[in-house]
């Protein structure tokens, strides 16, 4: 009895996942993915790809932070939560070769490269943030910068904080 | 100090020591609260000079009708064609490099372009601190108020206001949050969105904050005209907000600044559209604000502030450029000044050609003053005469749109040297039109077999 | 692919199969050794259009004096202005979008320009693999070759050589360095450095990796002419690199191109003054070189390589544009084509200015070829043709510095236009000289009060 669409659609997915998960795992230990789990930069530096990174930073003014205090989320679960799922993916998208040729920072770590900025630098920026701007209780749902043409944020002028990256896009990595 | 020990929770830095209410006009009450806004608010009485911006302080003798005992320097002396340029006009009488916001309302006060016309009370717009003024002329109706000092005469309006623009021009006193305070941008801003695609668009509910640290300047920092016999101040940018937009609407608005005395053509003053300029540039297609390179942040003690010292970027190339560009200072301000002569370079030959048509219209009209030739070439120099000054009169001398201004001189150059020909009946001559209408102005699709693969 | 083979290529980038030197002209050779090199060179055989670059593949039928298949569209038949701009010379003839190197050869060989006039072996410097034919023709001294090559005709030269442009000319075999093999741009270069400060540059010698990833391009992407009767090829660049200098050059030269047929004007053809221009422009000035944008890094596996398939950046954004600018693809686009469509729209006013300048030129020539203005208004002809020529003819329409492009097209407009008008007398018109000859170009230094505090 021939497969419906949606069953040949589901046994596809389902190896895809299998093959994934495979992949992902596979990758996670042979290079080092759990390199992940750890806070030195050096692991990051594991896959050749994020070298380039890795020399910038070194060349650039935060030592004092290392690549997960940037790229993390600064709490415990969010912590891993967020380092396994970059863990797995990267390790898939790495594996698999299928990887934006330059690579590009997700809307979601964005995000919480922005929290970052604020968690060490919060009291320098008490003055420009919008607790003062708005006076309101806002999340810090950060602006839209540089990746995207939209201005530092949506909605009525009160509403969002300033995006750092904006302007200080080189701190992590000092590159021209 | 350990990062974690600086770490703490997000606080309110300043202390409220007053409150602030939409009455409060002294910015020395503003300044209890916000002391170090306040007192860089106060430095924009400095004058330094670059090269093209800045200003220079020239002593002078106060007398009684001008007791101003400093002032900037002449732009008519460092460059008399000017005067030709404006003949006839007041323009052509007193015109000075503009200098910081300390001195707005005195400039204007005591401008000798007073003297030569009477002024509406309108000018005050974009000279002294208005917000309070305008509720209370207006009963609580901003609009309201605004028309009302239009119409009344300068002197009149004078009495009503106090200080240069101030911090209740541009923040809520409550939240300290930007906020526009002149109808004539709301309306103007409204306009352009809606060129844009934007419909209704209300300044105060719908624009973004990045946003917003650009239209707090572009309220002032324009291209004007007063409207009707009400003297409403209009924003001339339904078409757009590019120089040739703009003069596509004075020329369907049939608006007129003054006859020219040399020429007796119909001729319009550009002035400061620094908005308008900008916004062709890559900088704003970029997201950058006015404040972020008029405003840059800057340390005081833990935190940073708004650099409240507004002037030119090139005498703070560190905070104002270097976040963003990674370039020495010298080599920053290398590339301004470069981007400047350039523009000057062209500017000075288009003044010539507008100052060359302008006397032979002058000449030809001395010895036959109805030839039929004459109002195409006084159209010539309307057009150019309006271009020209589009860039003269904005204050970055093109850095704000390197590209867009010399744009803008070319098509000033071609009208102006095509109403010399058009003048003398050279055969052949191109008709003189607005810049670009029947020009080209970007390649066709290609219609051969490679086209489908355009990428 | 899999993460052990991507592994070991970190380690072992290239294979050496065969041993290269430098008389392995022949790429199929040098890619037995960089075969991802090689192969992206191949594809240089592609044709995709953009709105104003790549090219467009057009059939035809091939014929015994010209074989090709498919040509690139003619540039004649889309802007027929031009057979007008270049009458007398065998651009008017045939004049084609350039395309892909693996083309360089043939389309040369081709053109009905060679039909025109009899060329000399000079044409090949730029059009095909030189350096083993120097080297052999010269007895191992290059320079000696390529006068050699220069002093021969065309097809006798073409005798000498096989392949387009290969990597002997542009790789030392043992290294895989750059290196330049054109003495033109030896020499050209030296001139420049001098005018520069820099005395004595050899180029092989002393410029740094940087520079090299333009100036191997720079080798032909350049404007040029052929000197005296040995025909040398020769870069006009002493007296700088600017389209003001390199005409200032040519007028004490006394260089002519051809006599215009329309005006019996001495003219002169830019031909793709790409350096040229690109020198002018700020991303020269931040140092991103020609293979930055048109060779962009590409990875594979584990490597990083040069992009070899050398071709409009547009085609290849991600890699070309956003390593250094972080906005979305759709947006740089927009951004090369409104500087695009910018310097289009004032090319298209400023050849309209040239040619009814040529017209007027040629009508009052035909009614009295004795005028004494015709010589001034031929000047003008002289002057701005090779400006407008030299902005046409540069491939990038403006995108390689935008600003600059404008500021060449302001000129020629400017002095075609004061051509026609000396050609008619009028009165007080202003003399036409070389571009911004007698202008001022920058503003002159304060003399008052606030100069000393200039920063
Ligand atoms: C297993 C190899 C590998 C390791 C180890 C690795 N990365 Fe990556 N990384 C990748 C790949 C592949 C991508 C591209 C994936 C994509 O763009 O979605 C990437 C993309 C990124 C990005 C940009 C895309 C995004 O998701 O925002 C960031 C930021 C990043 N990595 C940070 C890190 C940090 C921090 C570490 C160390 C804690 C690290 N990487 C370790 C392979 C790796
Ligand atoms: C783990 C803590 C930490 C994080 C996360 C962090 N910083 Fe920093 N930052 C520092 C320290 C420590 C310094 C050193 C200077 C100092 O002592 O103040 C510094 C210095 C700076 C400086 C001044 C030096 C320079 O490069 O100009 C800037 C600006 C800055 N940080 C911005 C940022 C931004 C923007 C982010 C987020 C993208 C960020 N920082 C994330 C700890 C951090
Ligand atoms: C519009 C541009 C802009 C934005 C947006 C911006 N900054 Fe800055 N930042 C600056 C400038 C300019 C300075 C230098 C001030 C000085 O030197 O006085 C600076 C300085 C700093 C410093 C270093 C102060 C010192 O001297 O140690 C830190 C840390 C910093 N910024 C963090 C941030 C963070 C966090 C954000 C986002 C909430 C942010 N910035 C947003 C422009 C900006
Ligand atoms: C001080 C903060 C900071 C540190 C430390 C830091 N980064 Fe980043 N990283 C950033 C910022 C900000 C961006 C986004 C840059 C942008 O959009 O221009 C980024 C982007 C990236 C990207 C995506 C590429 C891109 O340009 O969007 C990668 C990959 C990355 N970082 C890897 C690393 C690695 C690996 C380390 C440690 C060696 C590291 N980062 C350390 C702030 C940091
Ligand atoms: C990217 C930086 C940048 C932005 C954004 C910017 N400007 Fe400027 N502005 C400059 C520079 C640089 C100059 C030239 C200063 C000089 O010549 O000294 C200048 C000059 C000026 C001047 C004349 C200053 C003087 O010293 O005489 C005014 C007024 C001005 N800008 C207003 C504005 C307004 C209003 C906006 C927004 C609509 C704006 N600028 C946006 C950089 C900027
Ligand atoms: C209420 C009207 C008004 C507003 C709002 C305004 N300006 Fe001005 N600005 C002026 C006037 C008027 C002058 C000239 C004063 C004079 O010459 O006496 C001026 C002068 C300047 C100068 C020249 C300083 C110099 O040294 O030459 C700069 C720069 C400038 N403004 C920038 C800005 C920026 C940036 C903003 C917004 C943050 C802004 N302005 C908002 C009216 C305004
Ligand atoms: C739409 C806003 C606006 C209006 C309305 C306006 N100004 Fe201004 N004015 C400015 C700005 C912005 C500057 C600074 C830039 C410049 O000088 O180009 C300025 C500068 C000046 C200056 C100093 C420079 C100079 O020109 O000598 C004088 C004087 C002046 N204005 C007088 C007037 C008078 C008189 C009126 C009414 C007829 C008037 N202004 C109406 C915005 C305005
Ligand atoms: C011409 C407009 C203008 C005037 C006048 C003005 N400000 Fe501001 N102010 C700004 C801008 C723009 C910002 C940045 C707001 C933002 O980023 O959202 C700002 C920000 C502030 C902030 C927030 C913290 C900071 O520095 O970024 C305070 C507090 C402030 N201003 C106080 C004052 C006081 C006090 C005065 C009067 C002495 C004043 N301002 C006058 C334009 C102005
Ligand atoms: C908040 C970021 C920011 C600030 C502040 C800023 N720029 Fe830029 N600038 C940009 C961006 C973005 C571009 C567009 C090119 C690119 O993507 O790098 C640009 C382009 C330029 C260019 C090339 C464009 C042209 O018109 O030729 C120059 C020159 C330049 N900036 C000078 C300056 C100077 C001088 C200042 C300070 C007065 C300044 N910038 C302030 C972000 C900034
Ligand atoms: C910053 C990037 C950049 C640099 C550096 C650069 N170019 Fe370009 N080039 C471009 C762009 C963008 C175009 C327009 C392509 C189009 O219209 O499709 C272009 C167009 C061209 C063209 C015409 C291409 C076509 O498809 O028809 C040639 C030839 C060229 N460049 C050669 C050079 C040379 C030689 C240099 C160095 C002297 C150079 N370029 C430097 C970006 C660059
Ligand atoms: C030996 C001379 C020579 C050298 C060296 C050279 N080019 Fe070319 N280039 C040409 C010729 C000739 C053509 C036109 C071929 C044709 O149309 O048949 C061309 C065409 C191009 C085109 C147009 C492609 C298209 O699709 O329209 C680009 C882009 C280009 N070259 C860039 C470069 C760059 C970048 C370099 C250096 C890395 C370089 N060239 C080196 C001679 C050269
Ligand atoms: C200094 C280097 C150089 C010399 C010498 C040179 N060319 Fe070229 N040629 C180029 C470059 C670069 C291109 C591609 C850019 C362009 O077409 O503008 C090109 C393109 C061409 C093309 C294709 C586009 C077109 O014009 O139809 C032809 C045909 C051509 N050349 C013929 C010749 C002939 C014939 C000669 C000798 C009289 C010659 N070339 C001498 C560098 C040169
Ligand atoms: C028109 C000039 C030109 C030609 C022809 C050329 N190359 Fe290159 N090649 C370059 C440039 C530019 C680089 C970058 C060099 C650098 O960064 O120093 C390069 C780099 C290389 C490299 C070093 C690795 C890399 O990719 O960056 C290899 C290997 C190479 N080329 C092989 C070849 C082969 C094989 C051929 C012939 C099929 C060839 N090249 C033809 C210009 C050329
Ligand atoms: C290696 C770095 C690099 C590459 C690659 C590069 N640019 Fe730039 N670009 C710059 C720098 C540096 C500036 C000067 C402004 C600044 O400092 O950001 C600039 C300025 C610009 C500007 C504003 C200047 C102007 O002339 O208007 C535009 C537009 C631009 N780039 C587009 C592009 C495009 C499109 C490409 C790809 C074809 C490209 N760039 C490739 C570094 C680069
Ligand atoms: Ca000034
Ligand atoms: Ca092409």
């Amino acid at each position: 009895m021939p497969l419906t669409r949606l069953q040949r659609a589901s046994i596809a997915a389902a190896l895809a996942v299998g093959l994934a998960a495979g992949l992902g795992v596979f990758t996670f230990g042979y290079a080092k993915g759990a390199s992940y789990l750890t806070n030195d930069p050096a692991a990051c530096a594991n896959c050749h790809i994020m070298s380039e990174h890795f020399a910038a930073w070194q060349k650039g003014s935060h030592q004092a932070a290392t690549c997960n205090d940037c790229h993390t989320p600064h709490n415990f679960v969010g912590k891993y939560v967020v380092k396994a799922r970059n863990g797995f993916w990267h390790s898939f998208y790495f594996t698999t070769g299928r990887y934006p040729d330059p690579l590009r920072i997700t809307e979601r770590n964005r995000r919480v490269t922005e929290e970052a900025c604020r968690y060490c630098h919060q009291p320098i920026v008490d003055a420009i943030e919008p607790e003062l701007a708005g006076n309101r209780d806002q999340p810090a749902d950060v602006a839209q910068a540089g990746m995207s043409l939209a201005l530092a944020n949506t909605g009525a002028h009160g509403d969002a904080t300033m995006s750092c990256i904006r302007c200080h896009k080189y701190v992590g990595h000092f590159v021209r | 100090a350990n990062i974690m020990e600086r770490r703490q929770e997000a606080r309110n830095p300043f202390y409220r020591v007053v409150t602030l209410t939409d009455t409060t006009t002294d910015p020395a009450i503003w300044g209890k609260n916000f002391p170090q806004q306040y007192d860089a608010y106060l430095r924009t009485v400095d004058q330094v000079r670059t090269r093209y911006g800045g200003s220079e302080a020239l002593p002078r003798t106060p007398t009684n009708a001008d007791p101003r005992s400093i002032v900037a320097q002449s732009r008519l002396e460092e460059d008399p064609r000017l005067r030709d340029f404006w003949s006839g006009y007041a323009f052509s009488q007193d015109f000075r490099e503009e200098r910081g916001h300390a001195y707005m309302l005195s400039d204007q006060e005591f401008t000798q372009r007073q003297q030569f016309a009477q002024q509406p009370g309108t000018c005050l717009n974009c000279h002294a601190s208005m917000y309070a003024t305008y509720m209370r002329l207006g009963g609580g109706d901003l609009t309201r108020g605004f028309e009302a000092v239009n119409k009344m005469p300068y002197q009149e309006a004078r009495q009503h206001v106090t200080h240069s623009v101030s911090c209740v021009d541009c923040h809520n006193p409550e939240t300290m949050a930007l906020r526009i305070t002149r109808p004539a941008f709301m309306e103007g801003i409204r306009a352009v969105k809606a060129t844009q695609g934007v419909p209704n668009f209300d300044v105060n509910r719908d624009a973004t904050r990045q946003e917003m640290r650009t239209f707090v300047c572009g309220q002032c920092h324009v291209e004007y005209y007063f409207k009707g016999p009400e003297k409403r101040l209009t924003y001339p940018w339904s078409k757009g907000l590019t120089a040739d937009s703009i003069l596509a609407y004075y020329d369907v608005d049939g608006h007129n600044d003054w006859k020219h005395a040399i020429s007796g053509a119909q001729v319009l003053k550009a002035q400061h559209p620094e908005f308008e300029m900008y916004s062709q540039g890559v900088h704003a297609r970029s997201g950058v604000a006015c404040a972020d390179c008029h405003m840059p942040y800057q340390r005081v003690g833990a935190m940073k502030i708004s650099e409240h010292h507004v002037r030119s970027p090139l005498l703070s190339i560190d905070r104002s450029c270097q976040t963003c560009h990674k370039f020495p200072e010298d080599e920053l301000r290398a590339r301004v000044e470069t981007i400047q002569d350039r523009t000057f370079e062209l500017r000075n030959i288009a003044l010539d050609a507008v100052l060359e048509l302008t006397r032979n219209i002058g000449a030809a009209a001395a010895s036959d003053s109805t030839s039929p030739r004459l109002a195409d070439a006084r159209k010539a120099q309307r057009y150019s005469q309006f271009l020209v000054d589009f860039v003269e009169a904005e204050n970055s001398m093109g850095f704000h749109a390197p590209q867009e201004a010399a744009r803008v001189l070319g098509h000033a150059i071609d009208i102006a040297r095509k109403g010399q020909n058009s003048l003398h009946g050279v055969v052949g001559a191109a008709p003189v039109a607005l810049p670009g209408v029947g020009a080209t102005r970007s390649r066709p699709a290609s219609s051969g077999a490679g086209a489908a693969e355009r990428k």
